[in-house]
């Protein structure tokens, strides 16, 4: 049997020697512009909803809880860490971290919820200046995303013009 | 005008069938024919014109044309032209005459356009359910324009199984059950075999069909699509990625600045670089040869570190949007991706060294899972599968896009299609993708990596593009519409046209080789998205009831 | 007294059963991965076994689909009573971009009880190593969810019903202005 | 009488002692050393001990067609791992030697491949059946070897008592040891499949059918199974070192004890290499190359007839 090409294949291992890193050991950092968990700074957030409408998971609820506060929630669960947030906010508010040791026991403990203040804000949508035309704002207005099973609620003209798509979520305020 | 003539040769073959024809460029050209003639022009072109058969389309036009739209794409591979065949289907009874007796490679397609869109086919030789899960009612089309992405009929059950045909005489039924070690992802295969042979195989697919075009035409936008694209498939993500982007840009006649065209060849090759090492591991792990399996992963790990700090993160790269590419190649990033290279191609010489010579391989795959050039034809064959048995086809210089027209390389084939050959074919493609990202980065100079759109893209218009993916060629058709989402987009990956030859290549063969056959054409079931069941006349009597089947699965046995 | 050992040995010595139920194979590769020179985690005692029969870990790939839930339902029935489940990717844990689509039931919690989760897309190995670890209890997870609140002044409500469509707009009538 | 009774008890167990306690490290050192032939860290050394206990720890599923035959195989196949073991001298004499001869030896050897294929019919699902079909397969074409090595030393030393046989007999020819050199070659060749290590592990291929036919067992019965599996790795080795490279295990106790186990430690070192450097066979290839190694076995076995 060919004994020649079994002792290189074997010397091709034994050359490279023990490679194996120590991982949990020694920390493995990701790399600079590594597209790890977005961070939300709450700060520079206007609330304008650029991001909930271009990612592409859907997962970036927005409720407008009343006139004043809009409820921005970045569930993490399906996140696909793909930066687009991070490219069409206007205010870089979105930074995309350099964290990627996010395993849990607990689903919830990856999500981002902020309260923001929005005054007297009709929500028109002018106040996002999109990268291109082709990232318009699609949902203008009061959105009222459903938090609790995690659904964005979608009106779109690209279907039938007057009933909205999905079932619409009755909201039983207190 | 190399698209001129072939019409004109088309003309004189069909005649009066043609209606009209759109030229939008030197590289593609859509004819409308009447729904009758189809069939013959499509015989003409497959058979006469020797054309390659590449994938079928069937769209709902209702809201816009009024019509539903069916399309068979075709590549004329030595003229360097993508020709696609469309007619318009009256709304109201959408029937169409099948291609599949004259044109093989054309069955699943067809019945995937059955499934999604329901357009009915008469003279279809295995009109069976292809592509939507077990339960789902006959008459429900989910890619319809009038259903929600969403939308789950109400008789949808849960208990029905796939009924599938009986084995034939003699034959025990084995299970190659969804969750098999060496299957990647969930494809049931029922394998017939008679003691240790594999007299035939029934494959119940599509478990992976995830309705991703339908929420590319009802959800997603124009930029969000490429997001999507990449997750079709975890190994060549960023083969879908390009390619939908170059079918848009196509359609808008939009041209992407040269650096950009430049990054993305750089990132293609570096993805099909990382797609054969895992192949050629993979292979040796199916094979039991576990030290090989072990050595290309660690020769792969360093590629994937540098597309990492290149591109973010280490497979998915999100690289492109519609008129160029997200990020650019500092100048110590490519000094880095040299280093890399160098060092794999030093070892990856020493692995292949061993390896071709290595007679314990060959001993395994030698002879075994053949695909001659008669199967290459008839079942559309792609990739390094098509290039091993002899067939000298790569869409990266049939059909030139990016910057692969100033890039020099040569198209490696081998001889007798075995999976040996395949494995030479694609341990060699590994030095030619390493001398076309050297050759790029000394090529490549300073410019804009987008395109700056003054204004939304126009709605109605076609286009398509056809990619060289580590497995095959990769082919996306999209229908350009408003809202900033197509109005259709369709997928056809590699693997959907090797699959095909596999039910032929495992037959009479050991049931120890059916593993690595089916691993020999790199199999990637979540692309594929859709599958078919090869047909075995069989009137015997039955060896497993579909209960026992059911029962089997039902109680604590693995399935 | 064995007993107990037995149970205490659990976590030194895990046998991973790889089922993916659907989604693309950018997991698989990358737990494919964990076990190559660079990762190695045979080094915490972890095994790919073949049949569901004989693992302790089961990792979950892909979204739970209509069409595998059966499959993925027998795979964890057929595992032996001390079993873990591992959700692993983007997929896995919440459904994926697909999460709605017509054939995908949502996330694979939908159908196996998951233990642990691993988000990614794909997760990088270590990622998968320090969910190992997190599962072993070497390290304790570094994850908490944020929760921002600028400010909880008395805010009158609204209902939905005073919100109007006014061309593509949805806009609230009754605003009193502030 | 006693005395000699209560020795052979003693030396009996305490050969079963050692194999049970040394199986699992050497299976130990066997991934430590593959895992170091494939560049990377591999588990500790005692990784497989850990492995069995968590085994043990684990609930028992009963599934398959017969329960209660599958606990009685799992139990089998250890127990007759362990009785070959006693009948092996260890660096010092056997304990049982006189209660049995080569043609013991040779059924019990029988005896463990006969354990896995009932374990397998008892199991009764497909992928165990096919597993099955292969194990028949590899034995039928396997167990002659042995059979042949140790009916060629009973022949040179012209009886079949143990003790006599499994000292080297097989080179007490007169002058050069033909049939014995020819021998040490076969075996050498044919050991991979002894031990079911990488180019012969065509039953249980991991890849293919997904464990064979243990693919049914889960828990204690599978922790049997698999320290059978290990036992009969140590015992093949040990048979082999008293069979083939006798010299040395005359010594005084401490050293031909220590002695021994160096060898058997060689012994799989060889086979680790072996099983790291090819790929997996496929049965029908397996079988010609059994044939082969058969034929020329017969070949060696006629030749000791006539006294070379």
């Amino acid at each position: 049997m060919s004994i020649a090409s079994k002792v290189k294949e074997a010397l091709v291992g034994l050359k490279a020697g023990r490679v194996t890193l120590d991982y949990p050991a020694q920390p493995r950092p990701a790399p600079e512009n590594f597209r790890g968990r977005p961070i939300f700074d709450a700060q520079k957030c206007i609330g304008c909803a650029g991001c909930a409408n271009n990612c592409p998971a859907r997962e970036i609820l927005v409720f407008d809880v009343c006139q004043e506060i809009r409820i921005l929630k970045y569930l993490g669960r399906r996140c696909t860490y793909c930066g687009r947030c991070a490219d069409v906010c206007p205010e870089k508010a979105i930074t995309m971290s350099r964290e990627f040791e996010t395993a849990t026991n607990k689903i919830g403990d990856v999500q981002q919820r902020l309260d923001l203040f929005m005054s007297t804000c009709q929500r028109c949508g002018r106040c996002f200046k999109e990268p291109s035309p082709l990232e318009q704002l699609k949902l203008k207005g009061y959105r009222v995303d459903d938090l609790e099973n995690e659904r964005w609620i979608f009106r779109s003209r690209a279907y039938l013009e007057s009933e909205p798509v999905v079932d619409d979520i009755k909201i039983e305020l207190d | 005008m190399i698209a001129r003539e072939k019409l004109d040769q088309l003309k004189a073959g069909a005649g009066s069938a043609i209606l009209r024809a759109v030229l939008p460029s030197d590289r593609c050209v859509f004819v409308f024919v009447e729904p009758s003639a189809l069939k013959k022009v499509c015989q003409y072109v497959f058979r006469d014109l020797d054309a390659r058969y590449v994938t079928s389309i069937g769209a709902d036009d209702r809201p816009f044309s009024g019509s539903f739209l069916v399309a068979h794409n075709f590549a004329f591979d030595r003229d360097h032209l993508l020709c696609s065949i469309l007619t318009e289907i009256p709304a109201d009874n959408p029937v169409v005459d099948s291609i599949s007796e004259v044109v093989p490679p054309a069955n699943w397609a067809e019945r995937e356009l059955r499934d999604l869109v329901g357009i009915k086919l008469n003279g279809h030789p295995y009109p069976k359910r292809l592509v939507l899960p077990d339960g789902w009612p006959e008459d429900s089309h989910p890619l319809r324009k009038d259903v929600p992405w969403n939308f789950v009929p109400p008789d949808y059950d849960d208990e029905r199984e796939y009924e599938f045909g009986d084995p034939p005489e003699g034959c025990t039924v084995v299970p190659f059950g969804p969750f098999h070690p060496t299957l990647d992802e969930p494809a049931h295969f029922r394998l017939y075999v008679d003691g240790e042979r594999v007299r035939g195989c029934e494959y119940r697919g599509f478990m992976a069909h995830r309705g991703i075009e339908k929420l590319a035409e009802s959800v997603l936008t124009y930029n969000d699509i490429p997001i999507m694209a990449e997750r079709i498939c975890g190994i060549c993500g960023c083969v879908h990625n390009v390619t939908y982007a170059q079918a848009v840009e196509s359609a808008a006649a939009l041209q992407a600045p040269p650096r950009a065209e430049y990054l993305r060849t750089i990132l293609l090759e570096l993805e099909r670089l990382h797609s054969h090492l895992l192949w050629v591991g993979l292979a040796c792990h199916i094979v039991g040869f576990d030290t090989l399996f072990m050595q290309c992963f660690r020769i792969r790990e360093p590629v994937m570190w540098v597309a990492e700090k290149i591109t973010g993160n280490r497979k998915t790269y999100g690289l492109c949007v519609i008129g160029g590419v997200r990020r650019d190649l500092t100048v110590e990033l490519k000094a880095e991706l040299q280093q890399v290279l160098d060092r794999l191609e030093t070892e990856w010489k020493a692995v292949t060294g061993a390896v071709l010579k290595d007679r314990n391989i060959q001993q395994r795959t030698c002879g075994v899972g053949v695909a001659d050039r008669k199967l290459v034809k008839e079942a559309g064959l792609v990739g390094p599968v098509a290039r091993a048995a002899g067939v000298d086809i790569d869409c990266r210089r049939d059909h030139p896009y990016a910057a692969y027209d100033r890039v020099a390389f040569d198209v490696i084939t081998a001889a007798d299609g075995d999976v040996w050959s395949r494995v030479v074919v694609r341990a060699r493609e590994v030095f030619e993708s390493i001398k076309i990202i050297r050759q790029c980065l000394e090529k490549m100079e300073r410019g804009p990596i987008q395109l700056t759109l003054k204004d939304e893209l126009p709605a109605g218009r076609m286009g398509m593009s056809s990619v060289e993916a580590p497995r095959g060629e990769c082919h996306h058709f999209v229908i350009t519409g408003e809202d900033n989402r197509p109005r259709r987009w369709r997928v056809r990956a590699p693997t959907y046209q090797n699959l095909q030859g596999v039910p032929m290549m495992i037959k009479d063969q050991q049931l120890a080789d059916m593993t690595i056959t089916l691993g020999s054409i790199d199999p990637c079931f979540s692309c594929t998205d859709r599958l078919e069941t090869i047909d075995l006349k069989s009137g015997a009597t039955r060896v497993w009831s579909p209960e026992e089947l059911l029962k089997l699965g039902r109680n604590k046995q693995t399935l | 007294m064995l007993k107990n050992l037995c149970q205490k040995m659990f976590g030194r010595s895990l046998w991973v059963y790889h089922a993916n139920s659907g989604g693309c194979n950018g997991c698989d590769i990358e737990v494919l991965n964990v076990l190559t020179p660079y990762y190695d985690v045979e080094r915490f005692g972890i095994k790919l076994v073949g049949s569901p029969r004989h693992a302790d870990v089961m990792l979950c790939q892909g979204p739970a689909m209509r069409s595998t839930a059966k499959a993925l339902r027998a795979a964890y029935d057929a595992m032996p009573s001390p079993k873990l489940v591992f959700a692993i990717g983007g997929c896995a844990c919440g459904g994926g971009i697909w999460h709605d689509s017509y054939p995908v039931l949502g996330p694979v919690e939908k159908v196996v009880p998951v233990n642990f989760y691993i988000p990614g897309c794909p997760p990088r190995p270590e990622a998968i190593i320090y969910g190992v670890a997190v599962a072993a209890g070497l390290v304790d997870k570094k994850v908490a969810p944020v929760e921002f609140k600028q400010l909880n002044l008395p805010i009158p409500r609204y209902h939905p019903s005073d919100l109007k469509g006014r061309g593509e707009m949805v806009v609230y009538e009754k605003a009193e202005k502030i | 009488m006693t005395h000699n009774m209560l020795w052979r008890i003693v030396g009996g167990l305490a050969n079963v002692q050692a194999v049970l306690l040394v199986a699992p490290l050497c299976e130990g050192v066997l991934r430590k050393v593959t895992a170091f032939l494939q560049s990377r860290k591999g588990p500790p050394l005692c990784q497989p001990y850990i492995d069995l206990l968590k085994l043990l720890g684990k609930e028992d599923i009963e599934s398959g067609e017969s329960p209660s035959l599958q606990r009685f195989v799992s139990k089998l196949a250890l127990a007759a791992a362990l009785t070959v073991a006693c009948l092996v001298p260890m660096g010092f004499a056997a304990p049982m030697n006189g209660a049995g001869d080569v043609i013991l030896l040779i059924y019990l050897l029988t005896l463990c491949g006969i354990c896995t294929l009932l374990g397998g019919l008892a199991a009764g699902s497909t992928y165990s059946l096919l597993g099955i079909g292969r194990e028949m397969m590899t034995m039928i074409a396997l167990e002659p070897l042995f059979a042949i090595a140790l009916l060629v030393g009973a022949v040179h030393v012209g009886s079949f008592r143990l003790d006599a046989v499994l000292n080297g007999s097989v080179y007490a020819a007169q002058g050069i040891p033909w049939s014995g050199l020819i021998l040490l070659v076969v075996m050498i060749m044919s050991f991979q499949a002894f031990v079911q290590r990488v180019p012969f592990d065509i039953a249980e291929a991991e890849t293919e059918l997904m464990e064979g036919p243990l693919s049914e067992y889960s828990g204690p019965k599978l922790a049997l199974f698999k320290w059978a599996q290990m036992v009969r790795l140590v015992v093949h080795s040990g048979l082999f070192v008293a069979l083939f490279v006798p010299w040395g295990s005359g010594l005084a106790f401490p050293l031909g004890w220590m002695l021994f186990w160096a060898k058997v430690l060689v012994l799989v070192l060889l086979v680790t290499v072996v099983a790291a450097t090819h790929a997996r066979y496929r049965i029908d290839q397996a079988i010609r190359y059994f044939a082969g190694l058969l034929a020329v076995a017969f070949g060696a076995l006629a030749l000791a007839a006539y006294g070379f």
